[in-house]
């Protein structure tokens, strides 16, 4: 019950909010996202003792064999707390903007986040799909409608790129489904059913390529920087903080377990796609002069990592894609929580035209080098640890692919600390010295990302704990042979 | 007091914690009192721990914290290690560094209240890494500290961070350690791959199971061998040591001198299991050493910038420690980053006395005759100079010596080459002290007027360093000389796989002898040259040109790696993003729209057309579905 | 040649003569030639009917096809006044394609149906199926649903007719 | 006599009304070549009527009561046909149906 | 069967209350009323059927199947009526005589889904087409309605000499017209019958204007008066799938029957979803681009013509509502739109927010966004299609082009919500919002429970 309550907190606020108006759409989303909040450590602590409490079963669709079938595992309880608190984080950053018909914009954040959750929960593939679609569709609007000049453009192409790619999926759910026995589409029946090879191979790319495009993998995603870049931060956050965690939690939930032989087939192939996006995203980060595509591109960099990790499939590499995912999604939410300050104060992006940011919002500087550092995976900070866990699983499969993706390591530090130096140190220009620093609700929302950061930096065990059980099952089910 | 030892590293943390959060309110005495005082507590419970050490039988022990990471079979706890190689780096590391601390209370003050603050919280947070680099019981741990290090630089490199320039070194010493680092950090995925743990006591009683010349442990040595070339500045990556110098003078002397580049050398030291293994590994690290030697010192030759001369002794330096490593005598290296430590940091406090007397000057051609007006800085300068230089009787003579004897036993080149860096030490470095504090001024009058002697906070640090400069080396006294070598019993047990060369009596005193009197013919040969030193304003040419521009090794690697990294990265923003996958992307959408701007062509609007096209479609669907 | 042969010549001279006015249809200039052209052909069909024992379709088909609607098409041509100098002549190579592409069909038929086994049409076999009576028993019993549904439609044909045609 | 000749037959008419209706522009042939390819049709379903009534099947008057309705549809269809042809030729002042092909695309 | 009867009854009805009802927008009511009293004569029929019963010598079925599509159809013409109804009278002055046309067709579509008898699908196609043909070309004046009416008309007759050619040879294999005694699925094919069996396919995809039989619609759907494209763009289609899914799957299927004509559907729906896609993402106007995307729409309906199986029936249902009532009320909306090209709804979410917002709900259940009926409908047809097996590449051939389905439907949301403009808009009642509402409502709540609709099969 908890587990829909976590649904439909948001789902049923954030219509409300549709009719609400400034203040009332901000103070209403809030206070569910703080809701939605408290219900996610609360579930996070059963989950941590017993999960199988979370499970909830309803019947929805019984002709179809396809039921309204949600629970936590592990990673599911680790995914919600991250939207649980990203969505708090997001709301308190921007709070003190106005956004033109706040009700809706706050109203589909909402919407999303009940998609994003409903996702993580899912235990039926149909439902999967459902929810999968759900939390794009908000997105959607966001970014058009409160996005930069091409917006429009950008986000259709981010758009249809992910629906091509989710339909895909679909058309490989229901060749599953059929093939079952009793035509079911709950995760049990999935994994039970183990396709002949053949059927696995060719059905490991209609689910591969669906989530290679919302993590995004190279060659799928050249959607993700200009969708970035044109987002409201806000979506932004909430994009490349949990939504391409779908993409990766997709892969653990729904393609290890249910088609092992078709990711044993395949996975030197999608580990070499992800390793050669890692250098090529990071090469593409040295170069970049615009803020918002840096990190954009830094994202698909890490993302890359993540997902060479996930195709490695042992033991370390899975841990410490886990808990990345969860990092990863709070130190690129902290990254945007300041570019969405730098925005707010400076309105440009172009990183050349800044610069000296420090001399006059020192804590706005340091919070960027704190997140920076995270974000290149400065031990101690929790960066450290996923990266740490991946690179070392991913080195236990193959050590050549692990030596090449961690050259991004040295590459992570040129681009990021290049854009300390242009964005923040250095002498302050006309435009920075005029730079306010950091105000009450964003150092707020920004301090407890940077707690976050040196609190599973230093002390890991919480959350390597909790993933434990997602990656017993995905390894007793992946190491068909 | 040993299950205090997390009392060391915490108490410098908490010193980071209380400097970094009221920087804005704390007032510069109590700055000064916070950051010292934390260090120098730690130096008083790394003394007591040392104590404990030192006593006969103590065996290693490791204090637990808490689970780090916990990953199936892979526990990789929280916990330090104490024992006698880590204890003797907590003494080096604390009392180096509370000196240091009380010398910057008084060279940083003229910096803002919250600069200040700022200052001793980072080289608070550095001390608190390098703690947990020493102390770590594990390679995780290790690295831990390996990159706090090397952030802390990064930090106090780029200190004073509204000068592009110091930015840039910064992030250049930070990427350059990275470097080294992802070796490292490869070698620790090897050994968790091989041993399925990365805990010291664990690993290094895997290993002999390899054999001697396992590949395995080829590639283990090597990888964290990379690790330390890049922290220790050696050849290749040493580029950025010399750089570091834009930070302020104390973090030279601090980190870039007495203890963050030497971690490089714990690294090997107590890897030594691990590394007398690998004797192919050895040699390389000995030759990598002896070039950095070599080539350093050759640099420093021709270098006018008084912190960039000692930085490049540091870096020379570094690479007899590196020599001292490769043959197998650990001991010596650890004595010589003792000494070093003591001398170099010496030498870079007095360096920085002198820059603060002459108000930022930092070009040696500048300055001149000092000795007249900082008479406690010329003679703990000095003292300095004849320690480095190796002059009998102080540490650093001993220190080399060992190295020196060591390398002769392993082999004769590498004798000679490091003998001829050992010569070029002394050149340079009394080049640098009779242009510095001989001569006559040659500054400006505003300069001139202003010279006066440092305040005691700075001198004090001095004389305790020339003190312990001269002192130092007797703790490891030669075989010949007939005492006990207490260094060596005291590491002994941690440093079990060392293998000594031991030379015969007298040869081993007519190498000291050969190197004192070639020393002493150099220090005569600096002297007349530059004691009155003018400077003509003359432009190198010539072999001297190519020294003072560094072998143009910076050149070089601009342009084998910067510039083709920078192209690469164009090329695939450009080439491959824009016009090759996007406008792919792109590509199928205006296909898409291409395709229905033809196809919609058919629909031409002549129903004659339309029923022709429906016939024509029945006929050959009729042939595909009958005939077919 | 027995009766088997009389029939056999009654059904060639009726084909021809439905095949050669059907080809005139579609062949002469002037549309007025092609109505009397159908109404030739349908004669010869209704010819057929006879043969084949459908004496109801016969009658209903002389007075509905070549009575009413051929007379209707007449006279909406007279009507329109048309002739053959208003038709402009479709261009060449389309008319080709429209006979090629006829013929084509043509030939795809016969290929399919070239084959086909089927029972034997014993011509002469006079049978009264074809008659008004056994076939109005048949309407109004089982075909009754359809006989009413034409009603809807003739409705429906009659309403559109007058929406269309009124001014 | 073998049905295979009226099908034929029919099958002849049948492709000759097709390729009236593609070689004509005017609406009426056009329509009046669509009357033929129905009358075709009708032949065929005459032949099959009589084929199974040789064949021995009571129900075979089906067939030529399904001719009678395609006739009662016919008319239906002239009718209206008629109507729209008028209704054009009322507009245009012409029967050529490439005349009006103004929505295209 | 009642409702066959109702719907002709009204019919008639309707077009002696023009005679007598003078304000031309009370029409309207009677219409309404009629399409109420067939849908509970309808209901009606399903009490007594309680599985399915041939009725009147074989002619007409009543089955659980005809009695939900019935009800479907005549639902929908229901919310035609309501949302439309007062735009017949733009058209023309013979408002009664429209609708009582609208109802003759429905007394044809009735049939849709209950004949049993060949002759019963020809007059069926023929009630519904003929009253289409006058339908197309009412608005008298208009050159465009003109031709419309033209096009349809000689293409319509055409393909009823298709029809009946193909129902001539079957009768000449089988010697029977019921689609239950024909028993082509057992003994030896005879080439009479195949021959019959693909004729009857190019008729029945011309009636859904499958690729290469589709040249009329566009132009068809473009001439007409708006409201009444609406009306056969939708209602009308789904009769004409049904009707080919009923023939197919009853006489065309078992013993290995369907691998004769298999793969031609399966070359016609592929060509159908690539030439309907891709032309409608050309289109300027709204109204033509709905004409392409009911194109495309059929192609993904004809997947449950390709599979034949249980779960076709059950997505040719729902992809009939789905389908039918976002189509009906797109062009309600647009019916209300002075300017009928994207650039028409510029910035209609300003104006008219609630427009746009149901406006939107239709058009993502038209591409197929989960939570609308619109994703069950195309899931439902593609599981039919994955079960038939060997028509994978078919299914994904299909997805890809609903993603570029997408392209299209979200133009028009991005000019409603993202574009500036004043979309002017006709004056706009509270009803007519409030059926909307409802119509999107029936969209996502069969977007989510799916099983309101299916249980009655």
């Amino acid at each position: 019950m908890l587990t829909v309550l976590l649904i439909l907190i948001p789902l049923i606020t954030g219509l409300i909010t549709f009719g609400l108006k400034g203040a009332g759409a901000k103070a209403l989303s809030l206070l569910s996202s703080f809701a939605t909040l408290v219900i996610a450590v609360i579930a996070w602590q059963q989950a941590a003792t017993a999960p199988e409490t979370l499970q909830f079963v309803a019947e929805w669709i019984p002709q179809l064999g396809s039921q309204f079938n949600v629970g936590l595992d592990g990673m599911g309880a680790m995914l919600c707390l991250l939207t649980a608190v990203s969505f708090p984080l997001i709301f308190i950053t921007v709070y003190g903007r106005e956004y033109d018909r706040p009700g809706a914009f706050y109203g589909l954040l909402l919407l999303s986040q009940a998609g994003l959750i409903g996702v993580f929960t899912a235990y039926d593939a149909l439902l999967f799909y459902v929810f999968w679609e759900l939390a794009l569709i908000p997105v959607y609007f966001l970014c058009s409608m409160w996005g930069g000049e091409r917006a429009i453009p950008v986000t259709f192409k981010f758009f249809v790129y992910t629906f091509a790619g989710s339909l895909l999926m679909l058309t490989g759910i229901i060749y599953i489904y059929t093939q079952t026995p009793e035509h079911s589409f709950s995760w049990t029946a999935f994994t039970a059913l183990q396709p002949g090879s053949t059927e696995q191979s060719w059905l490991f790319w209609l689910f591969f390529v669906a989530f290679a495009i919302k993590m995004p993998v190279f060659p799928f995603h050249t959607w993700q920087p200009d969708t970035y870049e044109q987002s409201p931060t806000p979506v932004t956050m909430v994009l490349s903080g949990i939504m391409v965690k779908m993409g990766l939690f997709g892969v653990i939930r729904w393609l290890l377990p249910v088609l092992p032989q078709g990711v044993y087939i395949w996975q030197e192939a999608a580990i070499v796609l992800s390793v050669i996006g890692i250098i090529y995203a990071s090469c593409i980060a040295i170069v970049q002069t615009d803020l918002k595509r840096l990190i954009a591109y830094s994202s698909i960099a890490h993302i890359g990592l993540m997902s060479a990790a996930i195709f490695a499939n042992n033991e370390q590499s899975m841990q410490g894609v886990q808990v990345q995912m969860f990092n990863h999604g709070i130190n690129i939410i902290g990254l945007w929580m300041i570019v969405e300050v730098i925005q707010n104060r400076l309105n440009i992006k172009n990183m050349q035209e800044m610069g000296g940011i420090a001399t006059h919002a020192p804590k706005l500087a340091i919070a960027l080098v704190i997140v920076s550092l995270a974000n290149i995976a400065l031990p101690l900070t929790n960066g450290f640890i996923g990266e740490f866990l991946m690179f070392s699983g991913l080195f236990q499969y193959n050590a050549w692919f692990a030596a090449i993706a961690a050259v991004a390591i040295i590459l992570a530090a040129v681009y990021m600390l290049n854009m300390l130096q242009k964005v923040i140190f250095g002498e302050a220009n006309a435009l920075t010295s005029t730079t306010a620093d950091l105000k009450t609700g964003e150092l707020l929302a920004i301090s407890v990302v940077i707690v976050i950061i040196f609190v599973l930096g230093v002390y890991p065990k919480p959350l390597l704990e909790l993933v434990d059980s997602t990656t017993a099952m995905v390894n007793a089910a992946a190491w068909v042979k | 007091m040993i299950h205090l030892v997390w009392l060391v590293p915490f108490l410098p943390l908490l010193g980071f914690l209380i400097n970094g959060l009221g920087r804005k309110y704390l007032p510069k005495s109590l700055t000064g009192v916070v950051g010292s005082g934390s260090v120098l507590a730690a130096f008083v419970i790394s003394l007591l721990i040392f104590f404990e050490v030192r006593q006969p039988g103590f065996t290693p022990q490791v204090v637990t914290l808490f689970d780090f990471i916990n990953v199936g079979s892979l526990h990789i706890p929280f916990a330090f290690q104490v024992d006698q190689l880590s204890a003797l780096f907590l003494l080096i590391i604390t009392g180096v560094g509370s000196l240091i601390h009380i010398y910057s209370t008084s060279y940083m003050h003229e910096e803002s209240n919250e600069g200040f603050a700022r200052y001793f919280a980072y080289l608070n947070l550095f001390v608190f890494s390098m703690l947990i680099l020493v102390l770590g019981a594990n390679y995780v741990m290790m690295f831990i500290g390996w990159e706090g290090v090397g952030l802390c630089s990064y930090l106090l490199i780029g200190f004073w961070f509204r000068n592009i320039n110091f930015n840039k070194a910064a992030n250049k010493a930070f990427i350059m350690n990275r470097i080294g680092d992802l070796g490292f950090l490869l070698g620790i995925f090897l050994m968790i791959q091989q041993f399925g743990s990365v805990t010291f006591s664990e690993v290094f009683e895997k290993v002999p199971a390899l054999g001697e010349g396992s590949i395995i442990l080829f590639a283990i040595a090597m990888l964290l061998f990379v690790g330390a070339m890049g922290k220790s500045a050696q050849v290749p990556l040493y580029t950025w040591l010399p750089d570091a110098m834009a930070g302020p003078t104390p973090v030279s002397a601090l980190i870039h001198a007495a203890t963050m580049v030497t971690a490089g050398i714990y690294m090997v030291a107590r890897s030594n299991v691990l590394y007398s293994l690998a004797p192919y590994i050895q040699a390389i690290i000995a030759i990598v050493g002896v070039v950095t030697a070599l080539l350093a010192a050759s640099i420093a030759l021709k270098q006018n910038d008084i912190k960039k001369v000692l930085a490049y002794s540091t870096v020379s330096q570094l690479g007899y420690m590196f020599l001292a490593l490769g043959t197998g005598a650990y001991t010596a290296a650890v004595f010589h980053v003792m000494t070093h430590a003591f001398f170099k940091a010496l030498l870079f406090l007095g360096s920085g006395s002198v820059i603060h007397a002459m108000g930022g000057e930092q070009d040696i051609r500048k300055m001149g005759g000092l000795k007249k007006w900082m008479p406690v800085t010329n003679i703990t300068f000095l003292i300095g100079c004849l320690a480095i230089a190796g002059i009998p009787g102080l540490s650093g003579f001993f220190s080399k010596d060992e190295i020196l004897a060591n390398a002769f036993g392993y082999n004769k080149v590498i004798y000679a080459l490091a003998l001829i860096g050992a010569l070029m030490t002394a050149f340079y470095m009394f080049r640098l002290y009779y242009i510095t504090f001989s001569g006559k001024f040659r500054g400006t009058h505003e300069q001139e007027h202003h010279l006066h002697e440092s305040p005691a906070a700075i001198t004090l640090p001095l004389i305790i360093l020339a003190v312990l400069s001269v002192i130092g080396g007797y703790v490891g006294l030669p075989e010949v000389f007939g005492a006990p070598h207490l260094l060596h019993e005291y590491l002994s047990p941690v440093l079990v796989s060392e293998h000594p060369h031991h030379l015969d009596h007298t040869l081993e005193w007519g190498l000291m002898g050969l190197s004192t009197v070639l020393v002493i013919v150099m220090i005569f040969i600096a002297r007349g040259k530059f004691s009155r030193y003018e400077d003509t304003g003359a432009e190198n040419t010539g072999i001297a040109k190519v020294l003072e521009n560094k072998w143009y090794v910076d050149e070089l690697y601009d342009a084998i790696i910067v510039k083709p990294l920078l192209v690469l990265s164009r090329f695939f923003r450009d080439g491959i993003e824009r016009s090759g996958i996007d406008a792919l992307v792109n590509g199928v959408g205006r296909g898409v729209k291409w395709g229905g701007g033809r196809i919609r062509l058919l629909q031409n609007g002549q129903v004659g057309f339309y029923i022709f096209a429906m016939v024509i479609g029945m006929i050959v669907l009729f042939v595909i579905s009958l005939f077919l | 040649m027995g009766t088997m042969s009389t029939e056999l010549m009654i059904f060639i001279l009726l084909s021809a003569i439905a095949i050669a006015s059907a080809l005139g249809v579609i062949l002469s200039k002037n549309p007025v030639n092609s109505v009397l052209n159908m109404i030739i052909c349908f004669v010869a069909i209704a010819g057929h009917y006879i043969m084949l024992n459908a004496q109801f379709l016969f009658v209903v088909h002389l007075i509905v096809y070549t009575g009413a609607i051929m007379v209707l098409f007449l006279f909406v041509l007279m009507m329109m006044n048309l002739n053959a100098d208003i038709e402009p002549q479709k261009r060449n190579w389309l008319k080709y394609a429209g006979a090629i592409s006829g013929g084509a069909l043509l030939l795809v038929l016969v290929g399919a149906l070239r084959e086909a086994s089927l029972p034997a049409v014993q011509a002469g076999s006079a049978t009264d199926i074809g008659l008004i009576a056994n076939l109005g028993k048949t309407l109004f019993t089982s075909y009754v649903v359809p006989f009413e549904l034409s009603s809807v439609l003739f409705l429906s044909a009659m309403v559109g007719a007058v929406v269309i045609g009124k001014k | 006599m073998p049905v295979q000749y009226y099908i034929f037959l029919s099958i002849a008419l049948f492709c000759i009304g097709v390729m009236g209706v593609l070689m004509r522009r005017n609406a009426i042939i056009i329509f009046m070549c669509i009357e033929l390819m129905l009358n075709a049709v009708n032949l065929l379903l005459v032949a099959f009527s009589k084929m199974w009534v040789d064949a021995g099947r009571i129900d075979a008057d089906a067939a030529q009561l399904f001719v009678f309705f395609v006739m009662v549809v016919a008319a239906a269809e002239v009718s209206v046909g008629l109507a729209i042809i008028v209704m054009m030729y009322r507009n245009t002042h012409s029967v050529d149906i490439n005349i009006l092909s103004r929505l295209k695309n | 069967m009642n409702a066959l009867i109702s719907t002709a009854v009204f019919g008639i009805v309707l077009m002696f209350v023009g005679l007598f009802v003078k304000n031309k927008q009370q029409i309207k009511y009677f219409a309404i009323a009629g399409t109420i009293i067939a849908f509970i004569a309808n209901w009606y029929d399903g009490q007594l059927a309680g599985g399915s019963s041939t009725i009147l010598h074989g002619m007409i079925e009543v089955s659980r199947l005809s009695v939900l599509f019935n009800a479907v159809a005549i639902g929908s013409t229901f919310l035609y009526f309501v949302l439309c109804g007062s735009s017949f009278e733009k058209v023309g002055d013979d408002v009664a005589d429209y609708f009582a046309l609208v109802f003759f067709i429905l007394a044809g579509i009735t049939l849709t889904a209950s004949f049993s008898n060949l002759l019963m699908l020809f007059l069926a196609i023929e009630i519904i087409s003929i009253p289409q043909y006058i339908l197309a070309g009412a608005d008298k004046k208009n050159l465009k309605s003109n031709e419309a009416s033209l096009k349809y008309f000689l293409m319509g007759s055409f393909t009823t000499g298709i029809l009946l050619m193909g129902i001539a040879l079957i009768y000449g294999a089988t010697g029977s017209f019921n689609i239950y005694e024909m028993g082509l699925g057992t003994g030896d094919l005879s080439p009479l019958a195949l021959c019959g069996i693909i004729l009857l396919g190019f008729a029945l995809a011309f009636k859904v204007s499958a690729v290469p039989f589709h040249f009329w619609t566009p132009d068809v759907y473009d001439g007409s008066p708006t409201v009444f494209t609406a009306f056969m763009a939708t209602v009308v289609k789904a009769a004409g799938f049904i009707a080919f899914l009923r023939l197919f799957q009853v006489s065309f299927t078992g013993g290995g029957l369907e691998h004769h004509w298999q793969l031609i559907i399966a070359l016609i729906t592929a060509a159908t979803l690539l030439i309907g896609n891709f032309t409608a993402v050309f289109q300027q106007s709204v109204k033509r681009m709905l004409a392409y995307s009911s194109i495309a729409q059929a192609g993904f309906m004809l997947f449950t013509i390709v599979s034949s199986n249980e779960t076709a029936t059950q997505g040719i249902i729902l992809y009939s509502i789905a389908y039918s009532v976002a189509t009906i009320g797109i062009f309600a909306i647009l019916l209300k739109m002075k300017d009928y090209t994207f650039d028409g709804y510029n910035g209609l979410a300003r104006r008219q927010p609630l427009l746009a917002l149901v406006n939107t709900i239709f058009l993502l259940s038209l591409a197929g966004i989960p939570l609308t009926a619109g994703f069950f409908a195309k899931y439902f047809v593609l599981t039919a299609a994955v079960q038939q097996g060997q028509l994978l590449w078919l299914v994904i051939l299909a997805v890809l082009c609903a993603a570029i389905s997408a392209y299209y439907y979200f133009r028009v949301i991005i000019a409603m919500y993202f574009k500036t403009g004043d979309a002017e808009t006709l004056p706009i009642t509270a009803g007519f919002r409030s059926v909307l509402v409802i119509g999107a409502a029936v969209i996502i709540l069969l977007g989510v429970f799916p099983n309101l609709v299916l249980q009655f099969l």
